[in-house]
């Protein structure tokens, strides 16, 4: 018997036109800003990083499925995001070699070993950082200076060169909202510009791919504790990786909660902890551990917070 | 204006524009009709006629004495040519009862107007509704009888009368609200009375605004009746979510709108009973919008009960491209056909033919875990973790997170960016669940 | 030297100890079979939930019970069987032949079409449940693997023509693919059986002929053809009496659509072998 | 009740034995492992004051200058934990100072050495729980070396905090603790020489 | 089963580490630099022997109800044997090791050892199985020693008990120092027993084929 | 108080005794298959490693250090430790059968969790006073429970994903553990005395 050569599948026939790819095509153009921020202030050097990572986290993922037999899975660009993600958020004078090892260990130890997209525990590029940082911590902590300087943005100039968190927390000098704001101080290649990290979020927001439940609470969090604890919250929003970290990474879909309540205790316990590290902690910046805490507490947190269903009753009611 | 809705859903390409002006029209008499006997929620009927017998429109030619179930009759005057097995919408092959039509369409001879209703009591209504065989034309053709007996101790308040129609590409109830506003309120009368409610609401979404004003105006002298726009948004016209954006309440997890003092019936199932009751018609034909790309002249056609698909295609002009998907129903909760030999039944609400564009097989990525089906979902649910967990081979897991409760509606699948088939996943679920259940108490 | 306290701090320590423990061990004392840890050893430890208990030691604790009988367990075989009756003190009475899963389809991609493109999960039961299946056939196998998915002793694989293919050498019988088989294609038969019709569907003749090649059409040449009488036709459908059946093979021969098939002479195979 | 006392009995038994065993051991490592703990510091205390051979430990000096070096109830010298002072052929030769200032992971166990020419003979650190790369680098003898020679009444500071210490790349926090030890040991050193207490006791 | 069979199995087919997958803390904790593994490894192949071979003497006058406590104060004399000889005569790998000589005691190995098969077998076969599993144990500690040593600070065979700083492979600044510290150990370890589990697979699946 | 708060957060961040000291890495890999087991067995573990805190510090204070037997301290500590386990064991058996059940065969394991041996020797290597010491044990059990309560959790995820082959079980539960563990990098340095006003 022929068959009529129709396709039967089940029900929805219809179907949303933003697919997976589409997603993380777009967060890669959200990106961009940053990324050419990172170009203007720290020159060539940040675009070789930001080369190198890519591509050794594309070559990484490509390499390991092929190895083990597993379809392909390149094109759907969320290898290269990871890769992309790590160049943001590491020294603009750390060497090639440890950006590319970083970028291979995210996506072999941190991604392919969980069974691939979407099935990670930890974010893979905030992995790389914790890495290299662990690995390498003299290369992860040279800073440089941003190369361009304009007359219409005010010269900032500190003893030493260090991120406005280093110098606030031992030398307590505090850089200007304005360089902080635009991104004329020293700090990791996609993180010094808030401005250009802002347009990247509300592109994505603007595309309805995160919702504000993580970022505003993780962010509203930080502002609330800095300030009780007598800190400029001002300042404390607008240095370190605290923007990139709330719009691009603690809004990993993989690794943060699904449940909207879940969300929001995801990005309260960012901020409590990023605020903890910053001002007690070993380190003066605290984003990607507290980013990786939580990515620990993700799946415990969703256990707990699965939404009422629709004409569920109450409880004791 | 914030219109009332429901909290979830989606916003799928509704697509109506090819149908939503275009009148109803009555499709040339068919040359055999195809009649299954089994076209409702509950028991399937036992034909009352014989190969050879000769029948009428109107005539009972299917009952069942179950307590769930719906009558059937014959659409067509003419000659039962067989009862077999016949392919049928919902995918499995059913007995049906062959008609051949002598083309006269001569009407039974029990089939006669009632003058004046005023003194049928409640129960005499529901019994004409059942003998009538009206199953809700929405389609999932649940028995109306049933649903307007309430179970002991529980009491009716409110009807509601759904003019949703959400669905995209369907247009067939719109275009009923617009031509027929007053069968659709004398509808509605006759069913308030059949449960004793002095309220009905008739909720439609605000994107038809004639249908709107159509109907308020049918309904100008009729207080009890109250027109609701409501807000555009899939699956507005789900039983639960239309209760809750009417009237606030929350159907119980696994319960029925009658625990909330509810009942809801489709716009045409409320002029199905108006035919009932005044005309005497039981229901031998409805409207299907017959519509996709595929399709020369997209039409909404009143069509005889049992007529194929094949003949409604014919009806529109037939096909300028060959279809790669046809669909009964709507596509987001409508059913894919194998072929298009088959009989349109009472719960066919439209008939899609869509072209290759439309139906792009995309692969299926894994889960990333975006949580927009979990926005999406109307019920509240955790479709990815159903599904998963249904892959996983863990039912217990699905029964407690309420997998039971969806509703299928699709949202959870169209949102998908990953294209996961969520709703697939969940209603095997569902099946193991049930299965389940009754090996537990049997 | 030191030696007298530290005898004497551990001697009392231990003794204490001892004492205390006697004496809570009298006092909590709950009463357990100790037959059940003795079973729950001799189960295999897969916990594959076949036996119908919450795992082995649940089996264990059943068979202690009473509930279950000594061979309850269908994964492990006689041996174990006869060892947990020995513990139990019975008898075991009924020898059970040792039984393999066996696929009833030769209806490969190549010999059995579809009705239509099937877009879904790739589960047997998700695509019976979406207009019965995509094969032409309503009786085979849908070729989604739903068996090889559920088989916990890695013991059926995908064939090269799209039909699972048991390794009788791991399969332990324990039903998971019957069970997972919405088509009733694989069932359970004894190891020993040699002769088997690998057909399920009930159509008759024609309609079986115009929806696969390799069908039974249930024209009765075996049932004639068999010397033994050990073959019947039912609903369309040759059935083979395993006890009369000697393997003369005679059947085999004669089947027109050669759905009759010799044990380890898989013809199909063989075919696909040379195809490839 | 027989069987309890007859269990308690046996793990008396066994209890005795090990406890009869173990004293034994004991007996043959006891000696040998105090030892060590000798071998150790002197070994330290030689490697920060080259130029002495006998160390003797001066706990109650050292007490006795903390009790008056606190000024209104507010204690100082509060990371100095032991002193010592080292003599070679009957003379004294300096100070050995044992810090525990707080580094990055936890108090770093430091000994100063300060020589009679009033200047840093040697610093070691002796135990620490740095992290390994970073800040463990302060175990380093090169690191070490960077205070050899600073003359008494100095003040230790590394270059970040305006002073003349190159500290470890990435582990200021390490350095400085070490520098306050240096800083700390050569205030003590100052204090105890003008008062002389020690070696008036001599 | 042989002196030799009893003594091999340890090695390879039941490693303890790497098959068995018993006493991960040690392991972890003390997998620093090859010579820790060592003497870890050698500690522990010492109690293990010594006391596979008393519960072994011992089992028969052993009465079961309190065989776990008897167990418990055998491995533990032997185990403060050992603590007290390494601190005397070894005192810096002694503080490296720190709390786990101690934790010898409740290593899950020497436990499991006693309790699976010095407790149903004679002396010599108990003596066999100790060594071997001790060995074994010895064995996949250095291995993974060696691996994280190498990586971690860029040199081999460091022996400070002895002064020696090893062999310098690399230079020290391009040693990813996160291998030795604690993730670096889970890690490690992860990745290593799931090589062996893939080649042991490939095997197996070649051994079928085959 | 200051000192108490310390010693607590100090060993359930800082120092976790399962990310970063390698103490009771079996249980943590072998019950954290369901949080609810997690649980139980966290909750087993806090109260024996409180337990045991306090008596062993009795045990060294008042019975050791007067005689001079500190090297009895091992042997000493850990027959303590069985005893009382087995003690507890016999209790929750006869007293509540459900949680004797979910925690099976773990709670005789519980003896040879190296983490409770391990804090009672750090207890008297610390020199704590007796409250100090009870509260280390519990916030190091504590600590445990946070890992083992965390990675649960995470398990159940990672039973719906298609994780290698030969990873699967125990080298994906190390490789998660030490993603773990270096997340709790974060807290590395952290000065909870400055936090908790000590100093």
């Amino acid at each position: 018997m022929e068959g009529s050569g129709l396709i039967v599948s089940s029900s929805p026939h219809q179907h949303t036109t933003v697919s997976t790819p589409i997603i993380m095509s777009d967060v890669i153009l959200a990106l961009m800003p940053a990324s050419l921020a990172g170009v203007w202030f720290f020159g060539l050097p940040a675009l070789f990083m930001m080369a190198v990572c890519v591509g050794s986290a594309v070559i990484t993922e490509a390499a390991l499925e092929k190895l083990c037999g597993k379809p392909l899975t390149v094109r759907d660009y969320s290898a290269a995001v990871t890769g992309l993600l790590l160049a943001l958020i590491v020294p603009p004078d750390l060497p090639l070699w440890a950006g590319a090892i970083g970028s291979i260990f995210s996506i072999a130890i941190a991604k392919f070993t969980f069974g691939g997209l979407g099935q990670n525990i930890f974010n893979p590029a905030l992995i790389g950082r914790a890495f290299l940082l662990a690995s390498w911590p003299v290369f992860m902590t040279r800073w440089r200076w941003p190369i361009y300087e304009a007359a219409w943005i005010p010269r900032f100039d500190a003893l030493t060169t260090a991120t406005p968190l280093v110098l606030m927390k031992y030398m307590k000098i505090k850089a200007p909202y304005i360089n902080l704001f635009l991104g004329q101080v020293a700090g990791c290649i996609g993180e010094t510009s808030a401005l250009a990290i802002l347009v990247g979020a509300a592109y994505l927001v603007y595309r309805g791919h995160i919702s504000l439940r993580i970022p505003l609470s993780f962010v509203g969090t930080v502002a609330v504790l800095t300030a009780l604890f007598g800190q400029d919250p001002v300042f404390h929003i607008l240095s370190g990786g605290l923007l990139l970290g709330a719009f691009f990474m603690a809004t990993d879909y993989v690794t943060s909660p699904v449940t909207p309540r879940g969300q929001i205790i995801f990005g309260v316990g960012c901020g409590i902890l990023v605020t903890l590290i910053r001002l007690y902690g070993g380190y003066p910046e605290g984003v990607c551990y507290a980013i990786l805490i939580m990515n620990a507490a993700t799946a415990l947190v969703e256990r707990y917070t699965i939404p009422r269903k629709f004409g569920e009753v109450k409880k004791g009611a | 204006m914030a219109l009332r809705t429901f909290k979830g859903g989606v916003h799928p390409r509704y697509n109506k524009d090819a149908t939503f002006r275009k009148p109803i029209t009555s499709m040339p008499s068919p040359g055999k009709v195809v009649i299954p006997l089994h076209q409702h929620t509950g028991a399937p009927c036992e034909p009352l006629v014989k190969v050879g017998d000769d029948v009428r429109v109107g005539q009972k030619i299917g009952d069942s004495k179950a307590a769930l179930t719906a009558p059937v009759h014959a659409s067509v005057s003419g000659k039962v040519k067989a009862i077999a097995k016949h392919p049928q919408s919902s995918g499995v092959d059913g007995l049906s009862i062959v008609i051949e039509s002598d083309g006269q369409g001569t009407p039974d001879e029990s089939i006669k107007m009632r003058t004046s209703v005023d003194e049928l009591g409640e129960k005499e209504l529901i019994g004409i509704i059942r003998e009538a065989g009206i199953v809700g034309l929405g389609g999932a053709a649940f028995p109306t009888y049933f649903k307007l007996t309430p179970p002991a101790g529980k009491t009716f308040d409110t009807l509601l009368l759904n003019g949703a129609e959400c669905e995209p590409y369907l247009s067939a109830d719109h275009r009923l609200m617009v031509e027929r506003p007053f069968d659709v309120v004398t509808g509605a009368g006759l069913l308030m009375k059949a449960i004793g409610v002095e309220r009905a609401v008739i909720g439609i979404e605000n994107n038809k605004p004639d249908a709107i004003s159509a109907l308020r105006e049918a309904a100008k002298g009729d207080p009890g009746i109250e027109i609701a726009p409501l807000g555009v948004k899939y699956p507005q016209g789900a039983e639960k979510q239309l209760i809750f954006a009417i009237l606030g309440r929350e159907v119980p997890s696994g319960g029925l709108p009658v625990d909330v003092g509810v009942v809801v019936n489709n716009v045409g199932t409320a002029v199905a009973v108006k035919e009932a009751v005044i005309d005497g018609m039981p229901l031998v034909r409805r409207v299907v919008t017959v519509t996709g790309s595929c399709i020369k002249e997209p039409k909404n056609l009143m069509v005889p009960i049992g007529a194929l698909v094949n003949d409604l295609i014919e009806a529109c002009g037939g096909i300028q491209i060959p279809p790669k998907k046809v669909i009964i129903g709507g596509p987001m909760m409508g059913i894919a056909q194998y072929t298009t030999d088959i009989p349109v039944t009472k719960g066919t609400s439209g008939v899609l033919l869509l072209s290759e564009k439309e139906v792009v097989v995309e692969d299926v990525l894994p889960c990333i875990r975006c949580g927009k089906c979990v926005d999406a979902c109307p019920m509240n649910l955790m479709p990815l973790w159903l599904s998963g967990y249904q892959e996983a081979g863990r039912f217990d897991d699905c029964e407690k997170l309420g997998a039971l409760d969806c509703i299928e509606c699709g949202c959870c699948s169209f949102v998908c960016p990953s294209r996961r088939r969520l709703v697939q996943g969940i209603r095997l679920a569902k099946a193991e669940i049930r299965a389940k259940q009754s090996a537990r108490r049997g | 030297m030191a030696v007298v306290p530290a005898v004497l701090v551990l001697g009392l320590t231990g003794a204490v100890f001892g004492v205390v423990l006697a004496v809570a061990a009298r006092k909590f004392h709950v009463e357990q079979d100790p037959r059940q840890d003795e079973i729950c050893g001799l189960l295999p430890g897969a916990n594959c939930g076949a036996c119908g208990f919450p795992g082995c030691s649940g089996l264990a604790a059943s068979i202690v019970a009473g509930d279950a009988p000594c061979n309850a367990c269908p994964v492990s075989g006689n041996e174990v069987a006869s060892k947990i009756a020995s513990i139990m003190g019975v008898e075991l009475t009924s020898q059970t032949e040792k039984k393999v899963a066996r696929v009833l389809c030769q209806g490969s991609d190549d010999k059995c079409g579809l009705r239509y493109v099937y877009d879904g999960l790739q589960q047997c039961k998700a695509q019976t449940a979406i207009a019965g299946g995509a094969k032409s056939c309503v009786y085979g196998c849908l070729g989604l693997g739903s068996c090889v998915d559920v088989c916990k002793f890695d013991a059926i694989h995908m064939g090269p023509l799209g039909l699972p293919v048991v390794d009788e050498t791991k399969c332990t019988s324990c039903g998971m693919c019957v069970e997972a088989c919405p088509r009733g294609t694989i069932q359970l038969m004894p190891m020993s059986q040699q002769v088997t019709v690998l057909c399920r569907s009930k159509g008759r003749g024609a309609e079986v002929r115009k929806t696969c090649k390799i069908g039974c059409i249930g024209c009765g040449i075996c049932q004639k053809a068999c010397p033994k009488g050990a073959i019947t036709l039912e609903d369309n459908l040759a059935v083979i009496n395993c006890e009369e059946c000697d393997a003369c093979g005679i059947c085999v021969e004669k089947c027109p659509t050669k759905c009759i098939v010799m044990k380890d002479k898989p013809v199909i195979v063989d075919e696909a072998a040379s195809a490839s | 009740m027989r069987e309890v006392l007859r269990l308690g009995v046996v793990l008396l038994v066994i209890c005795a034995v090990a406890g009869a065993v173990l004293a034994f051991v004991n007996g043959i490592t006891s000696d040998r492992i105090a030892a060590q703990a000798t071998i150790k510091l002197e070994q330290a205390l030689r490697d920060v004051l080259p130029e002495a051979d006998e160390f003797r430990d001066e706990q109650e000096a050292l007490q006795e200058l903390k009790q008056e070096a606190s000024q209104e109830g507010k204690p100082r010298f509060t990371i100095t934990d032991k002193m010592y002072t080292g003599y070679s052929q009957g003379e004294r030769r300096g100070f050995a100072f044992m810090c525990s200032p707080s580094g990055y992971g936890g108090p770093i166990e430091t000994v100063v050495g300060v020589s009679s020419d009033r200047k840093v003979s040697g610093v070691s650190v002796i135990r620490h729980t740095e992290t390994p790369g970073l800040g463990a680098n302060i175990a380093n003898r090169e690191f070490q070396m960077r205070f050899v020679g600073i003359p008494v009444g100095t003040e230790v500071k590394v270059k970040k905090d305006g002073g003349d210490i190159d500290a470890i790349t990435g582990a200021t926090v390490s350095s400085r603790a070490v520098a306050n030890a240096v800083n700390e040991a050569l205030q003590v050193f100052e204090v105890v020489t003008d008062k002389g207490a020690p070696e008036n006791e001599l | 089963m042989s002196f030799k069979s009893e003594f091999s199995k340890g090695i390879i087919k039941e490693n303890p580490t790497f098959r068995m997958l018993l006493g991960m803390c040690p392991t972890l904790a003390t997998s620093l630099a090859i010579s820790n593994g060592i003497g870890m490894g050698l500690a522990a192949t010492f109690v293990l022997v010594g006391s596979n071979v008393i519960i072994s003497a011992l089992r028969k006058v052993t009465p079961e109800k309190i065989r776990i406590p008897i167990f418990v104060v055998v491995i533990a004399t032997f185990v403060t044997t050992v603590d007290l000889i390494m601190a005397a005569f070894l005192p810096d790998l002694h503080e490296v090791l720190g709390i786990f000589i101690p934790l010898i005691v409740v290593n899950c190995i020497i436990f499991a050892r006693a309790e699976a098969f010095a407790f149903q077998h004679g002396i010599v076969d108990s003596l066999a199985d100790g060594l071997g599993m001790g060995l074994g144990w010895t064995l996949a500690l250095c291995g993974l020693s060696a691996i994280r040593e190498l990586l971690g600070t860029g040199t081999l065979l460091a022996i400070p008990d002895f002064g020696f700083p090893g062999i310098r492979v690399f230079d020290q600044s391009l040693a990813a120092v996160m291998v030795i510290l604690p993730p670096g150990g889970f890690i490690t370890l992860g990745l290593l027993i799931g090589l062996l589990n893939l080649v042991a697979n490939r095997k197996n699946k070649r051994a079928q084929e085959g | 108080m200051g000192k108490l708060l310390v010693i607590f957060f100090g060993g359930v961040l800082l120092n976790n005794f399962i990310l970063s000291r390698f103490l009771g890495i079996c249980p943590f890999i072998g019950i954290s298959q369901r949080v609810d087991t997690a649980a139980g067995m966290s909750a087993a573990v806090i109260f024996v490693m409180g337990l045991a805190s306090v008596v062993t510090w009795f045990f060294h204070n008042m019975i050791l250090v007067p005689l001079g037997l500190e090297y009895l301290q091992t042997i000493g500590f850990i027959l303590i430790i069985a005893a009382l386990v087995q003690l507890v064991e016999m209790v929750i058996q006869k007293t509540s059968p459900t949680l004797y059940q979910a925690l099976g065969i773990y709670l005789p394991l519980i003896t040879t969790n190296c983490a409770v041996l391990g804090v009672t020797i750090l207890n008297i290597s610390e020199s704590y006073n007796l409250l100090e010491a009870a509260v280390n044990g519990v916030a190091g059990a504590s600590g445990f429970a946070l890992a083992i309560i965390l990675f649960a959790a995470i398990r159940e995820r990672m039973e719906l994903s298609e994780i290698p082959e030969s990873l699967k079980g125990f080298p994906i539960a190390l490789i998660t553990a030490g993603l773990m563990s270096m997340a709790f990098l974060g807290f590395a340095g952290f000065r909870l005395e400055a936090l908790f006003g000590v100093m």
